[in-house]
């Protein structure tokens, strides 16, 4: 490894950097704008000044911007010299010519990246006495809001969501000082990965829409670590609450699935939390033909207790309930009357993925974006796991690259030069679905077809794969070569038997053929591929086996059976007790309605679709009478059983073999750092005395939290968490979500600690 | 023989050589000689030998930027080669007269250079406003096309070459060769960082050579008569002639072809006939817009590369811009840096943020609301907006005028601000 | 001191002199609440939210003052008010944790939020110590 | 109008991203402007969205994207008018339309443009409106001319 000397002490750093990735990942801070890990260097907004020396006797030095420099053994350098120090705080002056200042109304405050590096360069003081250019803004539909003039031109919205995630309709106009982002006109953004323009954006241009309703600084949020349930891809999240509201859902870092970003679904898909739908008091019936009122969570139990005692009751599970909801579903009613709250067609493709990735290798996110093929057989990626369509982009982008860059010698980092190179050559990425996808214009070659087609077209593949012939032209035989010249190849599919089966013998067919190869099964929910592997019933059983007491989890039956089926199911059924979060057509025929927490406030375990078991935290104490559906399923037993989260766990870690490693997704509730709790608020956190002063002067004790080593308080450890408890991202001198740069081991790297989680499903077949 | 290879032939009316008369003057004389004949590398060691320097304004040695092109296997196919027509500077006129007058001498450039660094394909990026010569220059390469000095297999000699004509859409910054290059793809012109350099990646991502029009012009005379020739053309150690141009308040404004390193005296006072009576002279931008200027006591100064950047300065385009004592210095500069700032491509933040400061500090001091520290923002402007610290040169070439005008014209600054009003309006 | 001292009972009438003499001079107490006693200028007493001419507020709900608020005694939740304007829906000061320390002016943009002169505020019942808005807008009394 | 956009469009088969700005100017030859269906035609033509094409087309000061308006008033910027004030001249004549440079007046009588040189030096400072040159100009000689188009446009009708 190359030695850099910075300020005359040696460093070792990584040959195929550039020195500002290098210099940030030792821990030191250079400012720097236009530059982001994800999206290479550019150049252009010159804030990362530095002075490199020839040798050891040159003083005199010559500026040069970091992010443009390659790292070259010996390299000499300095980040604080008086020169670029002013060069630097100039840079910042230049900006603020035309920024606004209007900092005290702008949604960005307080976790700005334009305000930390204005800070960390020392300008103060404006000499610009000359009027301001000013822009006019527009709509972008209901998820971003757009303020141009906050605008420092630093090119990354648009190198993120044209370059990056491949979005048609932004773009920058003008030229000059009037260098202007948006769309042509006024317009709801079309891209799937718009949201993480909000994060993308080093000041508020871009902010998040929803969240401008609520108006909360960042210091003042209480945030827990959590994955989305909106897909089975499972990335992971930063739930925000304030006074009681789910106000923002940002970016939680995960190296091997979402990395720095997310799709639009799971950012802006969670404002159900919030919603006028949701239940928040306990709802019970007199008898049949009442109408459903509320009641004490006390009356509700004991109604619930005595439907459930001493008769057959059935349970109904759910791929959008935690592991340990189900579980606790599963021990209440024994595991013959447990049903698996999926439709017949989940049903099958859930259990056939278990099947095959207990044979089968699968890979992550970050392995899809480096390796050198994929083949998509079936899927609509952009409506089933967007961020897995993103994914596969990188791949189709990142392929060609490295064969380029052997002809003509130039940095990945260096994103021009790369795309340039690139030119429109497309990656080993093929896909076959039933129709047009957005995904298409990325892939070498597409192919539409009915799923039994596309099914053939896999087998024809895997017949390819094991037999190469050069004569014959056709798709299949395309496909094959590329695989078969891949080093790593990926095959992803789901939803259908016959289509994933293919995918299953392409991979096996690669495997025969001594390649890596690798299977990606799409699941529809949070929680699907874990709720199969924990096991029961099919629902469509249910239908014929019938109970006079049937417990649903969170749950709409209505959704997974045919609407015949289920009314005639719910006919028949003499006491029905439903747990859920929102109003549902299974809640309006329940007897009992036992109000869930949301996602966003209760502690679980997910399984996503490489069956990596993840931790989710509840971001802020649910209302009284809402309770966790494990904690509702435990009370309805005779006695309690599991008084925390860490005794469910446990209890499920024993009972079901394929979940033992399930507890080490997160460290336990007993976990302390230097003897204390880590804490949800930030240390700035405000109002903590008064915020409840209009309902009794005397400051409540703030929530216990038993279930987690999370606390409901500023107050606990100042420490790095581990990565599974991170709970916001900050630094000192970093307030904006930069601020990771100081949680990851290498910039753009695991974070300390490795990354969260847990991978329960061991292939039988070895990478 | 001919002492003004460039412009010796053009008709004094200004009408285009056709090609009947460009071949009987002995044109395309060079691509017969070369073209098949001699090795590609034979002609760039000629434009090496020859000392021919970019005559953009830069002035890199032509051949050692050709040299850099990979060749035979190595090179990724196709290879490009532009002529660089976009001629925006204000006060620049000299490529106009050369395409105008003589379109084939260009084309016949073009084969030439093309043929050195084995290109595939070639283009004329001629700048949008030049109608009259892109009409000439389509007319001639059609005619070119037709008599086979262009399209398939030249000469016998089994390369080929096609050439395209490309009308700009007018930005400055198409004039940088990366930004052209971006243009020219049908992107922003916005240019490109170096590393990688053009010669390995440029257009399409392909090696890539730009050259300037006059530059190009020179190759057929240098092939025909021989490096040593060209080198004895010119009165300092730079090879040929160059096209030298004056406009400001002189008797005869205009541009001439005269040797690489004549003085700016002869070229002011023997061409364009000094200035115009009673007006004096005060200095002088002797490159383009984008050179610092020199004052009368320097007026001795050979124009070529060396001498000027010896004096501070650059020979640039080789068009000088005269500043008489009846133009205020504060609104020649305000005018200058407006272009500039207007032609900012907006890519980086000096050049796209400090420009305008500037011309906003500039037009209140000559409006006469201007304030001393108005002065030191300047200056600060002058020292940040360097070589290096921007993204390209077209900053660093702003700043240029006004480094040595708030030098030379402190007394006129100071004056605006003291009387709070422009003292020659 | 002697005996005698102690029968002529000499310390109780240089006492009793004592008062004597300062019962003719001018009295140095202040008879609050008749008599009120001039503030330094730069005394910091109760909050006051500032009002535009047109008697809007001038605060926007940046947050600042309750960020650096030490005793965490200020709760502020912004709203969108008419013309897209921001502003505080509810701004408000428990003033009995505030230790007056000033730093809520200090740091405002705005300076929308300044400490008056103020400082009876004396009450029997803890709930009214919490300001909201409204009282926040008054002009002090006195 | 020569051609219709179909005909531009046929000029170009199997073009690819390099020949969007000569599209674009051949256009604006035609049609003076370039208008959003156009921008929208050449896209689907080039098989590029509009928001790259305008990304594009904005860069560069050749392309207008408002029709030009019935009188045409062209601003001299060149060195000589600046030296006698063109500066004012521009102001006037924005103030007097309420249009910035590039813009057409919504009621489509006028556009403005600025001009590097309109190469009448000696009539410095000088404005064009159509095919007419106007000498010297000041602010005030500026609002009577365009009254007068303004008046004849309202006598015809």
């Amino acid at each position: 490894m190359p030695v850099i000397y910075i300020d005359d002490q040696p460093y070792e750093v990584a040959a195929h950097h550039n020195l500002l990735h290098a210099c940030l990942g030792l821990g030191f801070d250079i400012p720097y704008f236009c530059w982001h890990p994800a999206l290479g260097s550019v150049g252009a907004c010159r804030q990362c000044a530095v002075k490199v020396f020839r040798d050891e006797h040159d003083r005199r030095g010559q500026i040069v911007m970091s992010c443009m420099t390659p790292v070259r053994d010996g390299l000499r350098l300095t980040i604080d010299d008086p020169d670029v120090r002013r060069f630097r705080a100039t840079i910042i002056e230049w900006l603020m010519v035309n920024h606004p200042h209007d900092c005290p109304v702008c949604d960005e405050g307080g976790h700005c990246h334009l305000q930390d590096m204005t800070v960390m360069t020392g300008h103060n003081y404006r000499r610009h006495r000359f009027a301001k250019r000013t822009h006019r803004n527009q709509d972008l539909g209901p998820h971003i809001h757009h303020e141009m003039n906050r605008c420092i031109q630093c090119y990354r919205c648009v190198r993120f969501y044209h370059d990056y995630a491949g979005g048609k309709d932004l773009n920058v106009f003008g030229a000059h000082h009037h260098v202007y982002f948006g769309r042509h006109e006024s317009g709801a953004l079309e891209s799937e990965f718009a949201g993480n323009l909000v994060e993308v954006c080093p000041t508020g241009v871009f902010t998040d829409k929803p969240a401008r309703r609520y108006y909360a600084r960042k210091w003042d949020l209480q945030s827990a670590p959590s994955v989305c349930g909106q897909c089975g891809v499972g990335c992971n999240v930063l739930f925000n609450e304030r006074y009681g509201k789910l106000v923002r859902v940002d970016n939680r870092y995960h190296y091997e699935i979402n990395g720095y970003f997310l799709c639009d679904r799971g950012r802006f898909g969670h404002d159900f939390v919030n919603g006028e739908e949701r239940i928040r008091r306990p709802l019970a019936r007199e008898s049949r033909g009442a109408s459903l009122r509320e009641t004490s969570a006390d009356d509700a139990l004991s109604r619930a207790t005595q439907a459930v005692a001493g008769r057959r009751v059935i349970g109904i599970g759910s791929p959008r309930a935690s592991l340990e909801a189900n579980f606790a579903l599963r021990e209440l009613v024994g595991a013959d009357s447990f049903y698996l709250g999926l439709s017949d067609a989940e049903f099958k493709s859930a259990n056939l993925s278990l099947a095959l990735l207990r044979e089968l290798p699968t890979a992550s996110l970050h392995e899809i974006e480096t390796a050198d093929a994929a083949l998509v057989l079936g899927e609509d990626l952009l409506t089933t796991a967007p961020r897995m369509a993103l994914a596969l982009r990188q791949l189709a982008r990142r392929q060609p690259t490295a064969e380029s860059i052997v002809a003509c010698p130039v940095p990945e980092w260096n994103d021009q030069a790369v795309r340039e190179l690139v030119q429109q050559q497309k990656g080993s990425l093929f896909s076959a679905t039933p129709g047009p996808t957005k995904l298409d214009e990325d892939a070498a070659a597409v192919y539409y077809g009915e799923l039994d087609e596309i099914a053939g077209l896999g087998l024809a593949v895997a017949a390819a794969v094991d037999q190469p012939s050069a004569e014959t032209d056709s798709l299949a035989t395309q496909i094959a070569t590329a695989l078969r010249n891949a080093k790593r190849a990926v095959i992803v599919s789901g939803g259908n038997e016959a289509v994933m089966q293919a995918a299953a013998a392409v991979v096996r067919a690669l495997r025969r053929a001594g390649r890596d190869a690798a299977l990606c099964l799409t699941q529809p929910e949070g929680d699907t591929l874990g709720l199969a592997m924990l096991g029961g019933r099919a629902l469509s059983e249910v239908v014929r086996d019938g109970a006079e007491c049937v417990i649903v989890l969170e749950n709409d039956l209505f959704a997974r059976l045919p609407e015949a089926d289920a009314t005639a199911f719910l006919e028949r059924t003499k006491t029905l007790i439903v747990l859920d979060h929102s109003i549902t057509r299974t809640t309006a025929r329940a007897d009992v309605v036992l109000p869930a927490a949301t996602i966003a406030e209760s502690t679980g375990t997910f399984v996503n679709y490489e069956g990596r078991a993840q931790r989710c935290f509840s971001a802020f104490a649910p209302q009284p009478d809402v309770r966790e559906s494990w904690r509702w399923l435990d009370a309805l037993r005779s006695s309690l059983f599991w008084p925390t989260f860490d005794d469910v766990c446990r209890a499920m870690a024993q009972a079901v073999p394929a979940f033992a490693k399930a507890p080490d997704a997160a460290p336990s509730a007993a976990f302390r750092q230097i003897g204390n709790k880590i804490p949800r608020q930030s240390p700035r956190f405000s109002g903590r005395t008064a915020i409840t002063a209009q309902l009794n002067v005397s400051e409540p004790k703030p929530p216990d939290d038993p279930d987690s080593p999370l606390a409901f308080s500023m107050e606990g450890s100042r420490e790095q968490p581990p990565p599974a408890l991170i709970a916001r991202y900050w630094a000192p001198g970093w307030n904006s979500v930069q601020a990771l740069n100081k949680f990851q081991q290498e910039i753009g790297g695991p974070l300390r600690g490795g990354d969260p989680g847990v991978r329960l499903i061991e292939p039988e077949a070895k990478p | 023989m001919n002492d003004r290879p460039l412009t010796g032939r053009m008709h004094p009316d200004r009408t285009p050589l056709s090609l009947r008369e460009y071949e009987q003057a002995g044109g395309y004389q060079a691509v017969r000689q070369a073209v098949g004949r001699i090795a590609p590398v034979e002609v760039m060691n000629l434009v090496k030998e020859s000392n021919l320097r970019g005559r953009g304004g830069a002035g890199f040695p032509t051949g050692v930027k050709w040299s850099f092109v990979p060749r035979g296997a190595q090179a990724r196919r196709p290879v490009y080669l532009i002529a660089n027509a976009d001629e925006m500077e204000p006060g620049a006129f000299k490529d106009r007269r050369l395409l105008e007058g003589d379109p084939h001498q260009i084309i016949e450039g073009v084969i030439l250079a093309s043929y050195a660094i084995e290109a595939d394909i070639a283009y004329i990026f001629l700048r949008g406003e030049y109608t009259l010569a892109a009409r000439r220059v389509r007319q001639a390469v059609a005619e070119a096309y037709q008599a086979g000095w262009l399209g398939k297999n030249i000469c016998g000699s089994g390369w080929g070459l096609e050439l395209h004509l490309h009308t700009g859409a007018g930005r400055y910054m198409c004039g940088e060769e990366t930004g052209l290059i971006n243009s020219l793809e049908g992107r922003r012109a916005t240019p490109r960082n170096k590393p990688p350099f053009p010669q390995l990646s440029g257009l399409f991502g392909r090696p890539t050579v730009v050259q300037n029009v006059e530059t190009l012009c020179n190759l057929p005379h240098l092939v025909t008569h021989g490096a040593a020739w060209f080198k004895e053309l010119s009165r300092c150690k730079d090879g040929g002639t160059k096209i030298y141009g004056v406009s400001g308040k002189v008797k005869r404004p205009g541009a001439w072809e005269l040797p690489m390193g004549t003085p700016i005296r002869e070229i002011l006072e023997d061409r364009a006939g000094g200035m115009r009576d009673g007006v004096h002279l005060r200095a002088i931008l002797p490159g383009g817009a984008s050179t610092e200027f020199v004052t009368v006591d320097q007026i001795n100064m050979q124009m070529d590369f060396d001498t000027c950047q010896a004096a501070g300065t650059r020979l640039g385009t080789g068009m000088m811009i005269v500043l008489d004592d009846q133009t205020c210095p504060v609104g020649m500069m305000l005018n200058l840096e407006r272009f500039f700032a207007q032609e900012s491509c907006g890519w980086c933040t000096p050049c796209r943020e400090g420009l305008p400061w500037i011309v906003q500090s500039l037009a209140a001091i000559e409006a006469g609301r201007g304030e001393p520290a108005d002065l030191d923002i300047l200056e600060m402007h002058t020292r940040l907006l360097g070589p290096g610290l921007t993204y390209c040169a077209l900053a660093p070439g702003a700043m240029e005028p006004l480094h040595s005008g708030l030098k030379i014209f402190r007394d006129d600054f100071e004056r605006h601000l003291r009387e709070g009003r422009c003292p020659w309006s | 001191m002697g005996k005698l001292d102690k029968f002529l009972l000499t310390d109780l009438f240089k006492g009793l002199m004592l008062t004597l003499k300062y019962a003719f001079k001018k009295p140095i107490t202040y008879q609050y609440p008749e008599v009120r006693r001039p503030i330094e200028p730069r005394y910091r007493g109760r909050h006051r939210l500032t009002l535009h001419d047109d008697g809007s507020v001038r605060c926007v709900a940046c947050g600042l003052c309750a960020a650096i608020c030490p005793s965490q005694c200020i709760t502020i939740e912004p709203m969108e008010g008419p013309g897209g304007k921001r502003m505080p829906q509810v701004y408000e000061i428990e003033i009995g944790r505030c230790v007056f320390c000033g730093f809520c002016a200090e740091v405002c943009p705005f300076d929308a939020v300044v400490l008056t002169q103020e400082f009876e505020m004396a009450t029997t019942d803890k709930s009214t110590l919490l300001f909201d808005q409204q009282t926040l807008r008054e002009k002090p009394r006195g | 109008m020569t051609l219709d956009l179909a005909d531009i469009l046929k000029q170009y088969p199997h073009a690819g991203r390099d020949a969007l700005i000569p599209l674009l100017q051949s256009v604006q030859e035609n049609f003076g402007y370039l208008s959003r269906d156009a921008v929208i035609a050449v896209g689907r033509h080039l098989g590029l969205p509009a928001s790259k094409i305008y990304g594009v087309a904005t860069f560069y000061n050749q392309f207008r994207f408002q029709a030009p308006g019935k009188h045409h008033v062209q601003v001299c910027r060149g060195t000589a008018c600046h030296v006698k004030n063109s500066a004012t001249v521009l102001d006037a004549v924005k103030r007097a339309l309420k249009i910035e440079p590039g813009q057409t007046t919504r009621d489509g009588a006028f556009s403005l443009e600025v001009v590097a040189c309109i190469g009448v030096c000696g009539l410095a400072p000088v404005i064009r409106v159509d095919d007419e040159f106007y000498a010297g100009m000041t602010a005030d000689k500026v609002r009577k001319i365009l009254d007068s188009y303004r008046k004849k446009e309202a006598a015809n009708g």
